[in-house]
């Protein structure tokens, strides 16, 4: 190598270190989230893709693991260590335990010039601001509360989607003896918990709902209301087949793609999973509101949560809150995702059939005040009323507690995780 | 490193000497002292830190706020806890007694002069290199009833064949010993092997001149010559089995239900999942209090011993 | 003008005292052996001169230097250990040389220095190889040869025969007293065995307990043992001790159960004995012998009958041990001498050679 | 050098031998059926995954899993598979088995060959360290990072590795080197070698089968972590471990566990080679002190 060409690698080196100096130097979003693989990552990857297109570089920062506990971890070690990252995929109260440490940025500026507060479902709203300022970016809502039939097995059953829960248990029936599993179930305590909330929903209704979840009365987590909605589960147990045990929702979703089993309960997400296997709404696949449950939603909200970084990246920010609720990108992920839009405002016209039931049962049970947060995802109770009462529900289903013992216990375990 | 009295066996201290000579003197005590330091902050104060926060009302992140014994109190009215501890227990006792079992039978059956301990051994020992992020999966298949070992047998007509451990709440437990053993026993097999090639041909010679069958030479010879490597299984084990996480949360995520929740999990998940830190610092304290009573005889008597 | 000075050093490690309190001299070119039984604080004063154990008080001079506070390296000293302490990473000549390089002498140099030792040593066809490669009496000679190279002004040596088998030990013993001869180095060799002490030493040092017991030739301290632990210790067999009493013309010996046997005692040995005190008598076993081979120009002498309790030929002589009024005795007597355990046999005592002790000091009364 | 006793009796003899593969294979089959499901499930179709017998071979293997899961795979927002997180691994995995091992060496060094009085409390000390669950250190240490300035950086990473290392390299070099002749110490000491060239020059190359222990146990350890490496580093600077779980353990996405295994197989394979490789070493390195306490 003789000197001149040493020069220009030297040279060349040098304007490399400086582009990369450069880089950095410019407008950058450092975004933890869990949406790590597949389809959910090609989503978000148009958010990436939108705010590139103004400047903005976005360091990915995905955390995946138990709905984002590693996350949690993760992000918790960052806010101590002093150094947060600019956005953070939450949910529900998390959003507000950490808005209550001070480390949340300001929205409102934004929020009023794009008016936030007419377009965002006032339920979800009180999870996006804390303290009356907008702290978060929703992305989209999912609703718990749908069930899932694979369409040949109903009509080899008679064709009628139930609208009770009885109505429930005697399709079950029929499935049984189809030969086929009645209800696909993963036995984990979050899959737990949204079948209970469904249940609960069902049998008590929304009023029910709001005092026995959402307020965690004792009297209401108690009562005969309860022992039936216990009752029930215990019921809805023996449908499953004998191992449901640990088995990730899309195991159980498979199930009833393949005809093995008649139905699920699951969130929206679970579409995802039928599109992939080629099936269509209405023609492979039924998608209805857990029986019982109709005109209410019981959601949960993926949003992005601004931590405050300082004035460096205060302009990245909201250029990347703003993005969020862009109602191309909002249409473009919700799509791919299985959720709606976290925007009222938005037309169905691009969306599936089960989307769109979805988007006008939102819209329907955000004006009747029975738009309410879902517990198993966090839009119902702090993280460790949340987890206590999970931990009673799977025991319950596990057989590791009595109808009785579950009906004492859980009061009990609400209190001493206040 | 203010406890240590500045006072070097082998080299030369006594009054009128040069700096340099101080130095050299002082070296190994210098060399010694980051590594010292670093365990004195990153264990020790750590530890304090932790006591510290058992007795603050922190939930989401640290608080300095007094709180008290409350903590403790909300740790010991958690079923969650008792069960966590009931099966350390169980799996404490299980996995350190399977490990040590089956480590030694491998360790003395390929110690027989076999031909391919060149291929035997890497295949025992490979679970040890495998992160559980890696084995968690196709364990729980391989253990599930409709996916794994039950499904198997039956297909190939076994069709009475049950092995539902997984997803019985009562049983849950011992998969995870089985996926624990799965993963220790070839280290431990290593360890007694070590052991058993370095003990003395000439004592096995003379045992066998005396007339001792193989299985009392094994019983009343070798397996009491080899009690070192049965201390050095135990700590190792014993640090595995109250340390095991990964294991728990790829296997059975704690479930079913709360059926195979561990001290180390139960932690975990109060300190980062459900926002109640001074419950999971208590619960970290009560672990390390464990520790260190098992510990710390052990290092008293090994330490002492050495001395002789 | 002593080379080598010793003064008053004490030992401490905890609250055992070690040394207590050692004052030993050696002249240059001399070879001192200290000498003791296990745990008698001899190693523990080697180390104290090499510099790797500090002593707690005392001084340590060479050469006219208080070396006390140097680092062993700086002493100019060179140890051969028992184990040797080959460094098992380096050859042979690496390890020759290791000292030479970490004192900065060039590569030429330390290769001319090496061959020289090799040479002197005949050790040149192993100086590629490793210690492990190496029989025990190959690696005794490279350990030499590593002190040798560096010409030190005193050789120290820590048991260096120990691990050699008998045959090997008395040659390789044999070298070095050439070796000492040759070199006129000066020399500190530790071993718990008196016939090296004896066959190599130009002064013995004997150590008991952290204590000298006795410092002298060779022969001072074999014939003249200072009390009855050097008496002991030193010569194989031990020397005979015989309880007495002190009687008008000399020692009563065996008068437990009746007269027993008057001897009588030149004043060669003692003269200072009051009558009728107690007294031990010390006897070689080649001051014991069979009337064949008695010294007949002995001042004093005793025949002694006694019954032969054990016969122990050794090719060159005969150890003959007898029994009479429960004290039993050995004596040195002619190979070729005929005697059966059982028997009478009479035995010659040569007084000339005989050590008397206090029995309650345990000290040698001249 | 081998334990085993020779059996006598011919018949019997051929009988034990029977029994002694016949157990060895068994066992090893076990031993391997993980590693099987693993293999076996890369080499399948999503299809034949959700619809077959997962003991059973594949139909039509094929390497497409393997293919994606290298360079195609989506890992949060890029989709460029796990072949970038191997070298982030590598990166922080090899500078912490060097300086963790190096720092052990060199404890044990000191702990056995130049002893204080309290050597034995700082060594018990150092010892209990190798015990403390490492979730109750996260939030200290993620403080204590951030004050440093390492917060979210590789050196940091590094530094909590080493840290949480030293217990285990001291006590295998100290049980090591507490064999080794203090004589050759003091051989080394009058030959004119200082501390360092001690080290140097006598003991370190003396040491190789318990730096094989170390380095295979160290590499292990750290290659494997992720508890560590999810809190203390991000993105595109992640270890293997993070990316992996991103990849497997994603909670609402679909799942491709091919792909999965594939990329499970891919993270294992450097830890499974040190194994394969140095197994031999190892066992001869723990007979070498590293089993005696």
């Amino acid at each position: 190598m003789n000197i001149r060409a040493i020069t220009k690698l030297a040279a060349g080196v040098a304007l490399l270190a400086m582009t990369a100096g450069a880089v950095k130097a410019a407008e950058e979003v450092e975004v933890l989230h869990w949406w790590t693989s597949g389809g959910e990552a090609a989503a978000l990857n148009v958010l990436k893709e939108n705010l590139q297109k103004e400047g903005v570089s976005w360091k990915d920062m995905p955390v995946a693991g138990g709905a984002g506990s590693a996350a949690m971890t993760a992000l918790r070690a960052r806010v101590t260590a002093g150094d947060p990252p600019t956005a953070v995929q939450l949910l529900g109260f998390d959003l507000r335990d950490w808005s209550q440490m001070g480390v949340a940025a300001n929205l409102d500026e934004l929020a009023a010039k794009e008016g936030w507060d007419k377009v965002i479902p006032p339920a979800l709203q009180e999870f996006s601001k804390y303290d009356g300022h907008w702290v978060a970016a929703p992305v989209n809502i999912h609703s718990t509360n749908w069930l899932w039939l694979n369409k040949a097995a109903l009509d080899k059953a008679g064709g009628k989607v139930p609208t009770n829960i009885d109505e429930l248990f005697a399709l079950l029936d029929k499935f049984k003896a189809e030969g086929i599993v009645p209800l696909a179930h993963g036995g984990v305590p979050w899959q737990d918990g949204t079948l209970w909330e469904a249940v609960v929903l069902s049998v008590g209704g929304p009023d029910f709902y709001k005092k026995a979840v959402l307020e965690a009365d004792p009297a209401a987590l108690s009562g005969d209301t309860m022992k039936k909605v216990f009752d029930d589960m215990s019921k809805l147990r023996t449908y499953f087949d004998p191992n449901f045990s640990g088995r990730e929702w899309n195991l159980s979703t498979a199930l009833v793609i393949e005809g093995k089993a008649g139905a699920q309960e699951m969130g929206d997400w679970s579409k995802g999973e039928w599109l992939r296997a080629k099936k269509e709404p209405g023609k492979d696949f039924v998608c209805i509101r857990f029986p019982g449950t109709q005109g209410s939603v019981l959601f949960n909200a993926d949003q992005f949560m601004m931590f405050d970084v300082g004035k460096k990246s205060a302009d990245a920010q909201m250029k990347m809150a703003s993005a969020v609720e862009n109602p191309a990108f909002q249409i473009a992920f919700n799509k791919v995702k299985g959720s709606v839009p976290a925007r009222t405002d938005i037309p169905d016209t691009d969306f599936d059939d089960c989307a769109k039931k979805g988007m006008k049962d939102l819209s329907e049970a955000s004006s009747k005040g029975t738009l309410m947060g879902s517990l198993a995802h966090g839009y119902a109770q702090p993280a460790a009323i949340k987890e206590a009462m999970l931990d009673v529900i799977t025991q319950h289903l596990n057989g590791q507690l009595t109808t009785d013992a579950a009906l004492k216990r859980l009061p009990e375990a609400v209190a001493a995780a206040k | 490193m203010t406890t240590i009295e500045p006072m070097p066996v082998i080299a030369a201290e006594r009054p009128r000497k040069s700096f340099a000579d101080r130095l050299r003197s002082g070296l190994p005590k210098l060399v010694l002292a980051p590594s010292f330091a670093v365990i004195l902050i990153f264990v020790y104060g750590f530890i304090l830190w932790t006591i510290t926060l058992s007795f603050t009302t922190s939930r989401i992140l640290p608080v300095y706020k007094w709180g008290g014994f409350d903590a403790y109190f909300r740790l010991w009215s958690q079923p969650n806890w008792y069960v966590a501890m009931q099966n350390l227990a169980i799996f404490g006792v299980l996995y350190i007694a399977l490990c040590t079992a089956i480590g030694l039978f491998i360790a003395i059956l390929m110690d027989q002069r076999i031909r391919a301990e060149g291929v035997l051994r890497p295949i025992f020992l490979y679970p040890m290199a495998l992160s559980f992020v890696v084995t968690g999966t196709a364990w729980k298949w391989f253990l599930n009833p409709g996916l794994g070992l039950e499904h198997t047998m039956r297909n190939l007509g076994w069709e009475s064949f049950t092995f539902d451990w997984l997803v019985n709440p009562k049983m849950a437990i011992y998969t995870v010993v089985i996926a624990g053993v799965w993963q220790a026993s070839g280290f431990i097999m290593a360890m007694f092997l070590a052991g058993l090639r370095g003990i003395d041909g000439e004592i096995i010679k003379a045992a066998q001149i005396d007339g001792a069958s193989t299985v009392s030479i094994y019983r009343r010879i070798i397996i009491p010559l080899l009690r070192p490597v049965f201390l050095s299984a135990f700590i190792v084990l014993a640090h595995m089995a109250i340390k095991s996480y990964d294991l728990v949360i790829a296997l059975t995520g704690g479930g079913p239900g709360n059926a195979t929740e561990l001290p180390s999990t139960f932690m975990y998940s109060y300190t980062f999942n459900r926002n109640q830190m001074n419950v999971g610092s208590a619960s970290a304290v009560m672990m390390l209090m464990g520790i260190t009573a098992i510990i710390v005889p052990y290092l008293y008597s090994e330490l002492r011993e050495k001395k002789q | 003008m002593s080379f080598l000075e010793i003064r008053n050093i004490r030992k401490k490690i905890g609250s055992v005292e070690i040394l207590k309190g050692i004052d030993i001299s050696l002249e240059k070119g001399g070879f001192l052996v200290l000498v003791g039984p296990s745990g008698c604080g001899k190693s523990t004063l080697l180390n104290a001169i090499a510099g790797l154990l500090p002593p707690s008080s005392g001084d340590i001079v060479i050469d006219g230097q208080v070396v006390t506070d140097l680092h062993p390296s700086k002493r100019d000293i060179a140890m051969v250990f028992q184990s040797y302490a080959l460094y098992p990473n380096m050859t042979v000549e690496e390890n020759i040389a290791f000292a030479l390089e970490m004192r900065g002498v060039d590569k030429a140099g330390r290769a001319k220095a090496v061959a020289q030792v090799a040479k002197t040593l005949q050790i040149e066809h192993l100086l590629k190889r490793r210690p492990s490669q190496l029989s025990g009496g190959q690696r005794q000679r490279v350990a030499m040869g590593r002190a040798l190279v560096r010409q030190p002004r005193v050789f120290l040596f820590d048991e260096p025969l120990s691990n050699l088998d008998a045959k090997l030990r008395v040659e390789v013993r044999a070298e070095i007293k050439a070796l000492h001869q040759n070199t006129h180095a000066t020399i500190v060799y530790v071993t718990h065995d008196q016939i090296e002490a004896m066959t190599l030493a130009t002064k013995i040092v004997v150590l008991k307990e952290g204590i000298v017991q006795q410092v002298g030739t060779p022969a001072e301290i074999y014939n003249r043992p200072a009390n009855l632990f050097v008496a002991d210790f030193m010569g194989s067999p031990a020397m005979n001790m015989l309880k007495g009493r002190v009687v008008a013309g000399g020692i009563q010996l065996f008068g437990a159960g009746g007269q027993g046997v008057t001897v009588k005692i030149p004043p060669s040995v003692t003269t200072s004995i009051p009558e009728g005190s107690q007294v031990v008598l010390g006897l070689r076993p080649e001051a014991i012998s069979d009337q064949g081979s008695a010294d007949a120009a002995a001042a004093a002498s005793a025949h002694i009958d006694a019954q032969v309790m054990i016969v122990e030929p050794t090719g060159s002589d005969t150890f003959v041990t007898g029994k009479l009024d429960g004290t039993t005795f050995t004596g040195r007597a002619r190979a070729e001498t005929v005697v059966e355990p059982g028997q009478t046999f009479r035995f010659v005592f040569n007084l000339d050679k005989a050590v008397v002790f206090d029995p309650e000091s345990g000290s040698r009364i001249d | 050098m081998s334990a085993a006793p020779e059996t006598i009796s011919a018949g019997s003899a051929r009988f034990t031998r029977f029994f002694i593969y016949g157990a060895l294979i068994i066992l090893a089959i076990v031993y391997l059926l993980p590693l099987y499901v693993m293999l076996s499930t890369s080499l399948k179709s999503l299809d034949e995954i959700r619809g077959g017998d997962m003991l059973a071979l594949p139909t039509d293997p094929s390497i497409a899993a393997w293919m994606k899961a290298w360079g195609e795979a989506c890992i949060g927002v890029s989709c460029v598979g796990i072949k970038g997180y191997f070298w982030n691994s590598i990166k922080m995995v090899v500078p912490a088995v060097v300086i963790s091992t190096l720092l052990g060496a060199l404890n044990g060094y000191v702990l056995t060959k130049w002893r204080f009085p309290g050597h034995k409390l700082v060594f018990g000390m150092m010892l209990f360290a190798c015990f403390i669950p490492f979730q109750a250190v996260l939030i200290p240490m993620a403080r204590l990072l951030g004050l440093m300035g390492l917060s979210n950086s590789t050196t940091g990473l590094v530094m909590v590795h080493v840290v949480y290392g030293l217990g285990f390299t001291t006590l295998f070099f100290r049980n090591y080197y507490e064999a080794f002749p203090d004589e050759l110490v003091k051989a080394a000491m009058i030959d004119g070698a200082g501390f360092f060239k001690i080290f140097w020059r006598i003991l370190l190359p003396s040491s190789g089968p318990i730096i094989v222990v170390t380095v295979i146990y160290q590499f292990t350890n750290i290659w494997n972590d992720f508890l560590f490496g999810v809190s203390f580093s991000s993105g595109e600077a992640s270890p293997m471990t993070v990316a992996l779980n991103n990849l497997v353990s994603s909670s609402t996405g679909v799942k491709e566990y091919n792909v999965d295994m594939a990329a499970a197989v891919f993270a294992a394979l450097p830890t499974l080679f040190v194994y394969v490789v140095a197994g031999r070493y190892f066992v001869r390195g723990l007979m070498a002190g590293a089993v005696k306490g």
